[in-house]
């Protein structure tokens, strides 16, 4: 392999990671934290870049759709948090089932709104152009991308050193009502987590639509690498899906050149490996569930 | 005794005829899928849908883009709905699983348009399941590996997509590039749904090699040919797309990077012919965008079944005849250009040699920049030759094969070496 | 009650009697639609045996059913071997592919169970999409034939319906067994079960492989129904909608899985050739289903219909017992999977001893 | 006073456990135990909370690994022994936290486990309510504890008590030839608490029971003989008598209150 | 002040609370007591707003609020702390974690000082050195300790404890009361419920004993001591 071939492999695994990163932590917040897989989570993703599409069309600037496709899913975050999942909280299976439920209408309602064709977003005007870098040609967007994922981790990372919520909604998978006991509204603290999760699905999505371009089943395909992410990394830990997102866009990027025959092994081989070796992932703690 | 209701009967000597078209409109190739379903209507809302004083009823029914679903709906087309002729559908795979529902059905007759996969006119011949308005994924390549070889280009890198689609286009462009005497320096395979091109992008060392062959579907096509040019490749590298890397549904979607790519395929929205101009005005007019080869290959269905029926006087009750009619139909004028079938149900059509441009409007279209008429699903080989050989696959793209010129039916390359 | 007793057993008698003229009643059409509706419930029955008696929810059954499609497939239409026994070697492979994923499971529970499930239908769509000269790849495999005295529709109902028939009388048994209890026992306090004699290991390996061994059926008559197997039967999709029809029909019952994957067919073959919006239509009835009959279909009728039938005849100890839910399963019901909800109303931490035990394990074995 | 009864009598013990030890981290909850326990003995395993009681018997029903030492059972090493094994071999226990199979009703939780303990509890092809045998047998261990006006009642919608002598019940139907009892009389009112002791007095003679409990007028009044744990370590063992008048013990544990 | 006038409740189709009525008067320590399955816990939970058992009839006031069907995390709010019975302390946070995410500053001007991390590990010696421990790698009396100090956590103006002696050793329990004492003097109210009769009748200014979903017995510990009755009949002390 050359030097060059090596940096180009290495810039893509890091900046595709740093994409998984910006939803994974959204998805990893309510999987981890609230034990909801959340299978509508790559739905979300969809959706917001379908709005940022909306917008963008409406003449707006790409940073203007991807507030705008974060703060409509943020909304319909909502909805379906208060209005479905609320019903059945607490109980692991009917929650991933729904959520289930829900992708497959969110996807029929994309297709019937926004049509099959796949759609490639523009890049905002200040991030269309090539730089170089050591010999190579690389895209700035890749590096915005980059930029926003370390942005966020750094966010993330306060918020979750800085404040209880962290504590009180592993209370609250542990054991709501007693959370309630004391004195917490432990439904919107998850209302609050879940719309949070969601707002980053549609603000990715629409950063996703520059990226990787938006189409009918892109949904599910995010959502694979989401999984994998938070799988690998260790449910609810900000560590796991950092590195989780870093390993996975490395081995995507770097096993696709190396062995490309073994592409449609490689993201789930190192998963079940990870998962028989060690069940709950790298950063997984030893927690109640 | 068998037990079981009555069917309503579609076909016959007289009333209405029932055509069930089977193609996705919900899934991921969805778009296209519609694509389909508006060419098909288009033909019968321009002429009307009486045909030698028969009514053609369609019913449309969504397959989804699966196989199984495609079995589902064929049966039900068939069985409940008393259909005397199905079309569709869309993918290869989805196409081979209606060909086996068809199979022994004798009084059934399938129209296939896009479900491209070689062996439906090859070595899986299905007898009632007949391509019109369809193709072959290596018709074109064919072409392109030949012309490649025209350009001066000696050393070429293939990207395909893989799955038995990307197979057999790679396989074409493979096996008549490398007769002529081309080396294959590189082989690339990207699995459907590849999210990002990049791995493969910086495996392109442009100094390797003379040009690229490159053949993607679908969302594919959009995030490789983006990347193409974000990667600095589309300055340095000539490309040489297949059909679906550059076709008219996903150029929709492109920007700038596309203009000025140059592709191969059995259409294009571009040529100047009326029979095309025409009906890509007709399709602008009704549904606001440029048809794209989905659009015109079961508009083509339509104006070959209506223009059978019209000869057979609008009598299906003999469908072995009616079959026979169908088959040695000529169309001299659809939005594909000429287009007839060979004694295998193979299409015979003009490849054009394309490249994306951009019009007043802003639309990215292909325009033709050569025309290769009537090329043969067995380019210039002897049919019986290249019949014995396998169909193209992974494994199998023809790159030492044939060996000698007795397996040419005309022009064998192989002497001038 | 002697009424209702007569009530329950004229319509069962009913239901087996159209269920055996089914034929001579319907055009071809229905014929293959209660079909597809037998080997889909078969399918969502061998989920729901691990699911909804085991409390292990799989993701990737599909793959399980697809070693069996596949298996068919390759053996009869690539080495020729006869029908019957290409069928026998099948179900050998995927009772032996069952095991083998098995073994990698049994250590796992929950969300986790659900994972590896998932990647483990991956592998086997992603080998199914790669090892085109055994598979067809994306192609699929062509030429799958039904057996001699089935071929025709209306027999191949029949074969289908005596062969489905078995499997869910050998369920039946299975359930009820001693074996059965303790698939229970694991879904309700997996970590009780070894104290007791359990090896639960073994239980859950054994579940598995069960489970698979129907899927593997399901997926033979799947495969010589269409004639045909292609990747898009062993892909997540299509283990979502089985896990789909075992719920909308009702978790931990018989009947639910034919309920919910004739309510599936239905959707799927008949709706969508009238409503364009159907996998709209398909996710609503998932939804609502889960949000206002937890049970299924099976389960509302029996609260809603069933059981103030019996009240008002007399019956309330028969319906309380409807009306509590006594060993109705509950994956969907009030409890958690782990039972966390009544280890709450109980007054204990139950679950709270384990983890530390587990991982301990862990480092333990590896 | 160091010597434990079945040194005395010579006969071979039910358990033996020599120098046992678990450590979590740099925490040591048990570090270096070593009794035996004779047959038909009852023994009381007292200290104050965190003193490494219940990690005791974890090790001893195999459900946590002995960081070192060894456990025999009847004469056998089970230090490695999987628990269902150990199990089998005749030993069944009770949980200080409730752990019962809510769904299920009171008389399944029970079958559940007289099933445990015979060869065809992973028969698939009869039904597991139609063996009479065992069927009896495990209504006869729901009286034994009082349960059986509920034995339809799913274990989930017991009360905190109830759900106390199911646990028990559970493990009586077990028959073992070793009882781990932990804290069976917690939460149990008075009335319930009589009951336990007469229940417990009234087991076999032959069975072998080992009893964690902070209830000292029920402990020491079941118990022959007493060991103390006080930070992992024995601090004290003796007759009841010897173990309520020993300063230590009641220094750290029983208080000078009472 | 707590009341419950004429309270109704149960878990599906049986009622298990057939009219119960009950006072905490302000600084007072009340202990309720009965045998197993007699409803203590359905009445602190329905005290507590928390579901099942649902309140069928009947009113709560607390300090002259109605909370009768107001959300658990209102109720707690106002000010009344809770220990559950059976601990339900949180397997997955830490010692510190478990008793910091309950802190909350007393509400209004409040009695005595308010509850930190220090007072509780003065208060239990044993949980400051299990700190960094999960709470499901507690033992069971550790974990009685850390449910009783996050309930204090909460700077309550009222604490229900039910059964909070449960799996404590003897000298403990002995501490425990004395805590409680302590507690009284700073003027919280208190409802106990226990199996420890002595215990009760030690620490209590009010005793009320349930049969079957219904108050028996209401008195101060002289009257319930000197009621054989009562004794032999609903606790079985004494026999
Ligand atoms: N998994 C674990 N990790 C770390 N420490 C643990 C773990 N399990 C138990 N401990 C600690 O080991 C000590 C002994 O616990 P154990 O449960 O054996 O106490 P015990 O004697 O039964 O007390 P109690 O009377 O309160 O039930 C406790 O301090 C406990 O915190
Ligand atoms: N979740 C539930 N579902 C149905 N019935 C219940 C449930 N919880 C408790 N019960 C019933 O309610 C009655 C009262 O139970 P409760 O727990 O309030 O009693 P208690 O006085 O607290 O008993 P203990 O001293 O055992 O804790 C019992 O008969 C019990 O069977
Ligand atoms: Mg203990
Ligand atoms: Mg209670």
């Amino acid at each position: 392999m050359s030097g060059r071939q090596f940096v180009l492999l290495s810039l893509n695994g890091i900046s595709f990671g740093a994409l998984l990163f910006l939803l994974s932590s959204g998805f990893t917040l309510i999987f981890g934290l609230m034990r909801i897989v959340n299978l509508a989570h790559g739905s979300f993703y969809l959706l917001g870049g379908y709005v940022g599409l909306t917008l963008m069309q409406g003449g707006q600037s790409f940073w203007v759709a991807m507030i705008g496709g974060a703060l409509a899913i943020a909304i319909l975050g909502f909805v379906v948090e208060r209005g479905l999942l609320l019903r059945v909280r607490g109980r692991t299976m009917p929650e991933v089932l729904l959520t289930v439920g829900l992708s497959l209408i969110f996807a029929d309602l994309a297709l019937a709104r926004w049509g099959g064709d796949p759609i490639l977003l523009d890049r905002p005007s200040q991030f269309a152009g090539t730089v170089e870098l050591s010999g190579v040609t690389y895209p700035e967007f890749r590096l915005l991308v980059l930029g926003l994922g370390i942005l966020l981790a750094a966010l993330m990372w306060i918020l979750q050193s800085r404040t209880r919520i962290g504590a009180i909604i592993r209370a609250g998978v542990d054991d709501r009502e007693m959370v309630s006991a004391l004195g917490i509204n432990v439904n919107a603290v998850f209302t609050g987590v879940f719309v949070f999760g969601a707002l980053l699905a549609g603000m990715t999505g629409v950063i996703g639509g520059v990226f990787l371009s938006l189409y009918p089943g892109a949904d599910g395909e995010i959502l694979n690498f989401a999984l994998v992410v938070v799988i690998l990394g260790g449910l609810g830990d900000l560590r796991g899906a950092i590195v989780g997102s870093l390993l996975v866009g490395l081995i995507d990027s770097f096993g696709r050149s190396l062995t490309p025959s073994l592409s449609y092994f490689l993201l789930f081989a190192p998963m079940a490996l990870i998962l028989i070796f060690r069940p709950r992932g790298l950063f997984g703690r030893a927690t109640v569930d | 005794s068998a037990p079981g209701g009555g069917d309503d009967e579609g076909g016959g000597e007289e009333g209405p005829i029932k055509v069930g078209v089977i193609v996705p409109t919900t899934g991921v190739v969805a778009a296209a899928g519609t694509d389909m379903l508006n060419g098909w209507n288009l033909y019968w809302e321009i002429n009307g849908n009486e045909v030698a004083g028969r009514t053609i009823e369609t019913i449309h029914e969504d397959n989804a883009g699966d196989p199984t679903t495609t079995l589902t709906k064929a049966r039900k087309l068939v069985e409940q709905d008393g259909a005397a002729v199905i079309v569709g559908t869309l993918l290869a795979n989805t196409a081979l699983a209606l060909a086996e529902y068809l199979d022994p059905l004798d009084d059934v007759i399938g129209l296939n348009p896009a479900g491209s996969a070689d062996d439906l006119s090859q070595r899986g011949v299905v007898d009632n399941y007949v391509r019109a308005g369809g193709w072959q994924s290596s018709s074109p390549t064919h072409v392109a590996g030949d012309w490649a070889y025209e350009q001066g280009y000696r050393k070429v890198i293939t990207l395909c997509q893989d799955y038995a689609f990307g197979h057999e286009n790679c396989g074409g462009f493979t096996n008549t590039f490398t007769d002529r005497g081309g080396e294959i320096v590189q082989q690339l395979w990207a699995p459907l749904g590849t999210p990002d091109y990049s791995s493969y992008l910086s495996d392109i060392d442009p100094a390797s090699a003379d040009a690229a062959f490159v053949l993607t579907v679908g969302a594919d096509s959009g995030r490789f040919v983006k990347q193409w040019e974000d990667f600095g490749l589309k300055d340095n590298l000539p490309l040489i797309g297949g059909e679906t890397t550059l076709e008219q549904s996903l150029l929709r979607a492109m920007g700038d990077e596309a203009v000025g790519l140059q592709s191969f395929g059995h259409y294009a929205e571009g040529r100047e012919d009326s029979a095309t101009q025409e009906f890509v005005d007709e399709y602008v007019d009704a549904y606001d965008q440029l048809p794209s080869y989905y659009s015109a290959s079961t508009y083509t269905a339509a104006q070959w079944f209506a223009e059978t029926l019209e000869a057979e006087d609008g009598d299906m009750s003999d469908v072995p005849a009616f079959l026979e009619t169908l088959k040695g139909y000529q169309l001299d004028n659809s939005p594909f250009g000429p287009m007839k079938l060979d004694e295998h149900g193979g299409t015979i059509a003009t490849m054009y040699l394309r490249e994306v441009a951009k019009d007043e409007e802003g639309r990215l279209y292909n325009q033709v920049v050569e025309e290769y008429p009537e090329v043969s699903q067995f380019w210039n080989y002897d049919p019986q030759a290249f019949l014995e050989q396998p169909v193209y696959t992974r494994e199998y793209l023809g790159e030492d094969w044939p060996e000698s010129c007795d397996q040419f039916a005309s022009d064998c390359p192989l002497e001038g070496e | 009650m002697n009424t209702l007793r007569l009530v329950k057993w004229a319509s069962l008698a009913a239901v087996v009697g159209l269920t055996v003229a089914l034929p001579y009643l319907v055009s071809s059409f229905y014929v293959n639609m209660a079909t597809q509706m037998l080997f889909f419930g078969l399918f969502a029955l061998s989920i729901n045996l691990i699911a909804g008696y085991g409390g292990m929810v799989t993701l990737g059954q599909a793959g399980v059913l697809g070693i069996a499609g596949y298996g068919l497939g390759i053996f009869y239409t690539s080495y020729a071997v006869p029908l019957g026994v290409s069928a026998l070697l099948a179900i050998i492979s995927t009772i032996l592919v069952a095991a083998f994923f098995g073994l990698l499971l049994v250590r796992a529970s929950g969300v986790y169970f659900l994972m590896i499930t998932l990647a483990q239908g991956m592998v086997v769509w992603g080998v199914a999409q790669r090892l085109t000269t055994l598979t067809g790849g994306d192609n699929g495999l062509r030429g799958i034939a039904r057996p001699p005295f089935a071929v025709e529709y209306w027999s191949y109902y029949y074969f289908s319906l005596a062969v489905v028939a078995f499997c869910v009388f050998l369920i039946a048994r299975i359930v009820r067994s001693p074996f059965g209890l303790s698939l229970k026992g694991v879904r309700e306090a997996e970590t009780r079960m070894a104290p007791l004699g359990y090896d639960v290991k073994r239980i859950k390996l054994f579940a598995f492989t069960i489970s698979g061994t129907f899927a593997g059926v399901a997926g033979l008559l799947l495969a010589m129904y269409n004639n045909f197997f292609s990747p898009p039967s062993v892909y997540v999709k299509a283990s979502a909608e089985g896990l789909l029809m075992s719920i909308l029909g009702g978790v931990g019952t018989i009947t639910g899985a034919f309920v919910g994957s004739g309510v599936f067919v239905f959707v799927t073959n008949y709706v969508s050739g009238y409503m364009e919006r159907w996998p709209t239509l398909l996710g609503l009835i998932f939804v609502l289903t889960i949000l206002f009959t937890p049970d299924g279909v099976v389960g509302a009728w029996q609260r809603l219909v069933w059981a103030p039938l019996l009240r008002r005849y007399g019956a309330a100890d028969e319906a309380e017992l409807i009306e509590v839910g006594v060993g109705g399963g509950g994956l969907l019901s009030d409890r958690d999977l782990k039972g966390s909800k009544s280890a709450i109303e109980a007054g204990s931490a139950a679950p709270s001893e384990e983890p530390s035990e587990q991982v301990e394990e862990t480092r333990a074995g590896s | 006073m160091d010597e434990t009864p079945s040194e005395q009598s010579g006969a071979r013990p039910v358990l033996r456990l020599t120098g046992v030890c678990r450590h979590y981290g740099g925490l040591r909850a048990v570090s270096d135990v070593s009794f035996e326990v004779a047959s038909g003995e009852r023994r009381a395993v007292i200290g104050p909370n965190g003193a490494g009681k219940t990690t005791l018997f974890k090790m001893i029903s195999r459900e946590e690994p002995t960081t070192k030492g060894r456990v025999e059972f009847l004469g056998r090493d089970i230090t490695r022994m999987p628990a269902y094994r150990v199990a089998k071999l005749g030993l069944s226990r009770t949980y200080q936290i409730t752990r019962v199979f809510p769904a299920l009703s009171v008389l399944e939780n029970v079958v559940l486990a007289t099933q445990g303990l015979r060869p065809g509890r992973y028969q698939m092809f009869k039904a597991a309510m139609s063996n009479k045998a065992l069927v009896e047998d495990s209504e006869r261990a729901v009286e034994q504890v009082g349960l059986q006006r509920v034995t339809k009642t799913p274990a989930a919608e017991l009360g905190h008590g109830e759900q106390r002598q199911l646990e028990l019940g559970i493990a009586l139907a077990q028959k073992p030839r070793l009882l781990l009892l932990d804290e069976p009389a917690a939460g149990l009112s008075a009335v319930e608490r009589g009951m336990m002791r007469d229940l417990v007095k009234d087991l076999p003679d032959d069975m072998t029971l080992l009893l964690i409990e902070h209830d000292m007028e029920l402990a020491l009044g079941l118990a022959d003989y007493v060991t103390c744990l006080h930070n992992g370590s024995q601090v004290a063992q003796g007759n009841p008598e010897e173990i309520k008048n020993n300063e230590r013990v009641q220094d750290i544990y029983l208080g000078r209150g009472d | 002040m707590l009341t419950v006038s004429d309270l109704h409740s149960g878990y599906g189709l049986s009622e298990v609370l057939n009219g119960v009525t009950l006072e905490v008067p302000d600084g007072k320590l009340v202990a309720l007591l009965g045998r197993n399955g007699m409803g203590k816990t359905s009445l602190c939970r329905s005290i507590m707003g928390l579901d099942p058992p649902a309140i069928r009839s009947g009113t709560i006031n607390y300090n002259g609020t109605k909370v009768t069907n107001m959300p658990p995390f209102k109720i707690a709010r106002l000010g009344l702390g809770y220990v559950p019975q059976g601990r339900h302390i949180f397997g997955s946070l830490t010692v510190v974690e478990n008793l910091a995410m309950a802190h909350r500053s007393p509400a209004g001007s409040s009695q005595g000082e308010d509850w930190d991390l220090e007072r509780v590990w003065e208060m239990f010696p044993r949980l400051a050195e299990r700190k960094a421990n999960v709470g499901a790698q507690l033992s069971g009396g550790e974990q009685q300790m850390l449910a009783i100090g996050r309930a204090l956590m909460t700077n309550p103006g009222v604490l229900i404890m039910d059964e909070p002696s449960e799996g404590l050793a003897p000298v403990l329990v002995d501490q425990l009361g004395e805590r409680m004492q302590d507690l009284k003097r700073s003027s919280l109210s208190m409802l106990l419920v226990e199996q420890n009769y002595s215990l009760a009748l030690k620490l209590a200014d009010i005793l009320y004993v349930m049969e079957n979903g219904r108050v028996v017995f209401a008195g101060s510990p002289e009257e319930l001591d000197t009621s054989e009755d009562v004794k032999r009949r609903y606790l079985g002390v004494g026999v």
